[in-house]
């Protein structure tokens, strides 16, 4: 057959965001892969340094099309450490529990993107049904499905009333049934686990030395896990036997379970969190100009470890803002995968990382 | 917090064998160890030995005549580590790390794309981040580059009022 | 989606450009985007219409401007847009009344399947701009 | 043929069981597919005029032909895969075991034109410029090779037992014994499974896999050719699933009613009717396939159909021949 070298190009229905990958095959087999970023790229770090800090929140919110609250969170806990500002108790509650939903929004879309990569379009349609359930929830609390703006620096914007509070309850427990029935699915259905199984393999070695965050690692047995090695927000508080989520399988497989049985534990930590939300208020003022300092947060976003650094100079605008979000440290992992693999497989295995390409390119 | 910090600190600063600059903590949380450019490869492999062995990234921060470089570690629990090193801007030369840390490539590629620093020994330093068509040696995050933007907006702004 | 099912206006998503007569945009222009966004809508057969989806798209805000170097504004800086959907995000039925609203500007017999799904949501006309009615506006 | 008889049989071939009747039946067929397939994942599905507007709508669009494909070959390549599905057609009776077109061999004439479609893709994919377009035609013959095979080994089971090649014969063999479903069930499944791959369907639609090379060979095909091309494929489902309920499911016969009607005209209406309700269970299966499983890689594919359709239908054969021998 020769070698064919081509592009998975920008534009390409397995790719819901632009970005574009010069696959070298010989025959079925992949020889050689290169990706190509920046199609995406809206210099959202040089435009925070023109912005003050609540549009340069309001600007980092919309970073990922997906994950917009994780964002939005972590920028302003970067904000209220230089302030030195203690956010009150319930406020740090509901944005753990909107996170958590979140994860469950941002885990159902993916397992509904990986049952479309292997044409298996029933689940898709599915898992993209019962994810209208958390999305609801969302709209509930915040008015809207993605880009919420619930946290502000300071505190949370809208407050959970008991009727929503129950209604989330319902919700979670809703979502934890169909997420018994997806596990049945994923680890049952014949023609799934042969597309799954065996595909996208990254050792343990790999993973660690690739420097590969979030459910991607966690497949390969690298147990990384923000919320569990460096709490934040309410994550300290929760009562229940909360671990990292593990699997020793390596592939696409293992990457699947690991990203259902997370969405089962975020159900679960709601369901932890919701009825014992403390009183108080839940917003407190902060000052507009922010004193002279540097600070680095981490964060555990859907897909992975989410960093912050955060450099002010008295003004009001931030002197520098990085922001390494966990879709770019899996691109060495998700290329160290391709090789070697089948061309029909590349698609689930780009898409076995999760990739959020705004999130890449920033 | 910061006792245990100091704890380490002490510890780190005479196991290793070559010279540290400075040590502080960033917000409590933090340990920042200061270190000449040339050291970097050595103290990069010394800290991943001693337990930090997550590059979670690396950040470039234009201060004035100086690119500062910090090199952001973590390893199972807190206190984290960040490696910080200042290059010149009129010669913003620096040794990969990609040997010691395979998962840097990507990292140190946008470092070069926004400030312009050469990264020696790195297996391939094109663009990351920028489009094709951006001008050679035009590096965006630089100080000069972000005040030539803000006048521009400016005078826009005052075009359509 | 199953609760937000265009096919059952008959519209599919279609793997190659050549197989499509509408292109939904999202997103703001980048620079790396430019021609790549040119060539897709060439390779668009006769009659092809744009559709601008989302605030970003159609203005390019709020990445545009503002210390901002590697955005070139909205989709209609680049192709010809025939819709705007604005909102960040649009709604799942925004999006569906708006794909409808143009298909019935350009065949009138779907007009009394537009009124039937505007009853459904209240409001929602006011959701979408026709490109006519926005020349006048910029 | 007495000489009213030309009229006749043009009429056959144009209108009725002919070309009108089978793209009418295939447009017809596609919705009740995308329906189907809609439905059982709780969709609402597309309206009931929806595959007739989308090739009204295709014949008017633009018709781009890349400056890499040579214009003749490639207008003219559709029209022959339609034309050779039209034409097999023609020989899989409707009504009753008295069907005019019928000649001994006729199966095997309806084997040789339904393998021709396989062949246009691979023309097609030939003359188009992108990768796409070569790696969807690598995949259409490595497919080929999967379930060509044992299509044809299941479709001759019959033969074997009936002793003859003719189509109407086999018609007549179930009509006095039972149908071919219960004689050689095995056959049956591997007739299915191997039109699921000559469909090139879920779970064996590598050749256009949508999420990994776009279209495949159609990729780069718009206005006139993708409509002749998408009603290729209709009817070709059409032509496949007739043959298979004809073949095993005993077409136009049903238990009580045919003896009855035997002699009288409504005989050969009720058995029409009756094909149809088979051809469109046939369809519900192939929907029912396409809703429940993944798409598998090619190699994976192949060697499914080795282990699971070539070797049962030639243990299938040497029972019956062994059987037939006592």
């Amino acid at each position: 057959m020769g070698r064919i070298t081509f592009p998975i190009g920008p534009q390409h229905p397995a790719l819901k965001e632009p970005e574009s990958f010069k696959i070298t095959a010989e025959g079925e087999r992949v020889v050689d892969a290169d990706v190509r970023l920046g199609y995406n790229h809206r210099s959202i770090e040089a435009a925070c340094q023109h912005r003050n800090y609540v549009r340069g929140q309001y600007l980092c919110e919309r970073i990922c099309g997906i994950c917009s609250h994780i964002h939005c969170n972590t920028f302003a806990r970067a904000v209220e450490e230089l302030l030195d500002l203690e956010v009150p108790m319930r406020a740090k509650y509901i944005r753990t529990i909107v996170a958590e939903l979140e994860r469950i929004h941002s885990h159902l879309l993916w397992l509904g993107v990986a049952g479309h990569e292997v044409g298996f379009d029933t689940l898709f349609m599915y898992v993209w049904r019962d994810r209208e359930i958390v999305q609801d929830l969302l709209e509930l609390i915040s008015g809207n499905r993605v880009n919420y703006g619930m946290a502000t620096i300071g505190g949370a914007k809208m407050d959970l009333t008991p009727e929503i509070v129950s209604k989330c309850m319902e919700g979670c427990k809703l979502l934890l049934e169909r997420t018994e029935y997806y596990k049945g699915v994923a680890t049952t259905e014949g023609t799934f686990l042969k597309r799954v199984e065996g595909v996208g393999m990254l050792s343990q070695q790999q993973a660690r030395e690739l420097g590969a965050v979030g459910p991607t690692s966690r497949a390969s047995n690298v147990p990384n896990d923000i919320r569990h090695d460096f709490p934040y927000d309410a994550y300290d508080q929760i009562q229940m036997e909360f671990e990292p989520i593990t699997s020793d399988l390596c592939d696409v497989l293992g990457r699947t379970i690991v990203r259902v049985l997370e969405t089962e534990q975020a159900c679960r930590i709601c369901l932890d969190l919701l009825p014992r939300l403390p009183e108080g208020d839940i917003q407190v003022r902060a000052r507009p100009r922010v004193p002279e300092g540097e600070t680095l947060v981490r964060c555990e976003a859907p897909r992975g470890e989410l960093i912050y650094y955060m450099r002010s100079n008295g003004t009001d605008k931030p002197a520098r803002v990085k922001v390494r979000t966990p879709s770019l440290a899996n691109w060495p992992a998700a290329l160290a995968m391709l090789d070697g693999a089948y061309v029909a497989d590349v698609p689930i295995t780009i898409a076995s990382i999760d990739p959020c390409m705004a999130c890449t390119d920033r | 917090m910061s006792e245990v910090a100091e704890k380490i600190m002490a510890q780190v600063r005479e196991d290793y064998a070559g010279e540290i600059l400075d040590a502080t903590t960033m917000r409590r949380h933090e340990l920042v160890f200061t270190v000449a450019p040339d050291q970097i490869v050595e103290f990069t492999e010394f800290v991943v030995q001693y337990g930090w062995w997550h590059l979670s990234t690396i950040t470039g921060v234009d201060e004035g005549e100086e690119i500062a470089i910090l090199y952001h570690l973590c390893g199972e629990e807190p206190p984290a580590a960040t490696i910080r090193t200042a290059v010149p801007k009129a010669a913003a030369r620096l040794q990969s790390i990609t040997s010691v840390i395979p998962g840097a490539t990507m990292y140190e590629r946008e470092v070069h794309d926004l400030f312009g620093v050469q990264f020696e020994g790195h297996p391939r330093l094109d663009r990351l981040v920028l489009p094709d068509d951006w001008p050679e040696g035009v590096y965006p995050l630089r100080i000069e580059e972000i005040e030539k933007r803000a006048a521009k907006d400016k005078e826009e702004k005052e075009e359509n009022g | 989606m199953p609760r937000f099912d265009l096919e059952r206006f008959g519209i599919l998503l279609q793997g190659s450009p050549r197989h499509a007569d509408v292109l939904l945009c999202t997103g703001p222009i980048t620079r790396q985007m430019r021609d790549r966004v040119i060539r897709i809508y060439e390779q668009c057969p006769e009659p092809k219409f744009v559709i601008a989806v989302g605030t970003c798209a159609s203005s390019g805000r709020p990445f545009y401007g503002d210390g901002n170097y590697n955005v070139l504004g909205g989709v209609d800086k680049v192709i010809p847009v025939n819709m705007y959907i604005p909102g960040c995000p649009p709604r799942p039925d925004a999006i569906t009344y708006g794909v409808l609203k143009l298909l019935a500007s350009v065949d009138p017999k779907l007009e009394k399947l537009l009124h039937e799904f505007e009853q459904t949501i209240p409001g929602i006309e006011a959701s979408v701009q026709l490109a006519d009615s926005v020349e006048q506006a910029s | 043929m007495e000489p009213g008889g030309e009229l006749m049989s043009l009429f056959y071939i144009l209108i009725f069981p002919g070309f009108a009747f089978l793209v009418a039946f295939g447009l017809f067929a596609d919705f009740f597919d995308r329906k189907l397939v809609a439905r059982l994942q709780n969709r609402q599905g597309p309206p009931w005029y929806q595959p007739l507007a989308d090739m009204i709508k295709l014949l008017g669009k633009e018709d781009i032909i890349t400056d890499h494909a040579d214009r003749g070959i490639v207008n003219l390549v559709p029209l022959f895969g339609l034309a050779s599905v039209a034409a097999a057609f023609l020989y899989v009776p409707l009504w009753s075991a008295e069907w005019p077109f019928a000649f001994t061999g006729d199966l095997i004439v309806i084997l040789y034109l339904l393998t021709i479609p396989a062949f246009v893709l691979v023309l097609l994919g030939w003359y188009s410029p992108n990768p796409f377009g070569s790696l969807g035609t690598g995949r259409v013959i490595t497919q080929l090779f999967g379930y060509e095979v044992p299509f044809a080994l299941a479709l001759l089971t019959p033969a074997i037992v009936a002793q003859s090649w003719q189509v109407t014969d086999l018609l007549r063999f179930q009509l006095m014994d039972t149908w071919f479903i219960a004689v050689v069930p095995v056959a049956f499944f591997v007739a299915v499974a191997a039109l699921v791959g000559k469909l090139e369907r879920i779970p064996f639609d590598t050749p256009h896999a949508e999420t990994e090379i776009v279209e495949g060979p159609m990729t780069e095909y718009t206005g006139r050719k993708l409509a002749l091309l998408k009603m290729m494929f209709q009817t070709e489902m059409v032509v496949g699933s007739a043959l298979i309920a004809v073949i095993f499911l005993g077409g136009p016969y049903f238990p009580g009613l045919t003896t009855a009607l035997a002699g009288t005209l409504a005989g050969p209406v009720v058995g029409f009717v009756v094909v149809l309700v088979k051809t469109l269970l046939m369809i519900f299966l192939l929907s029912l396939i396409k809703a429940l499983f993944a798409r598998l890689r090619i190699e994976q594919m192949v060697n499914w159909c080795l282990v699971w359709l070539t070797i049962p239908i030639l243990l299938q054969i040497l029972i019956i021949l062994v059987l037939g021998a006592v």
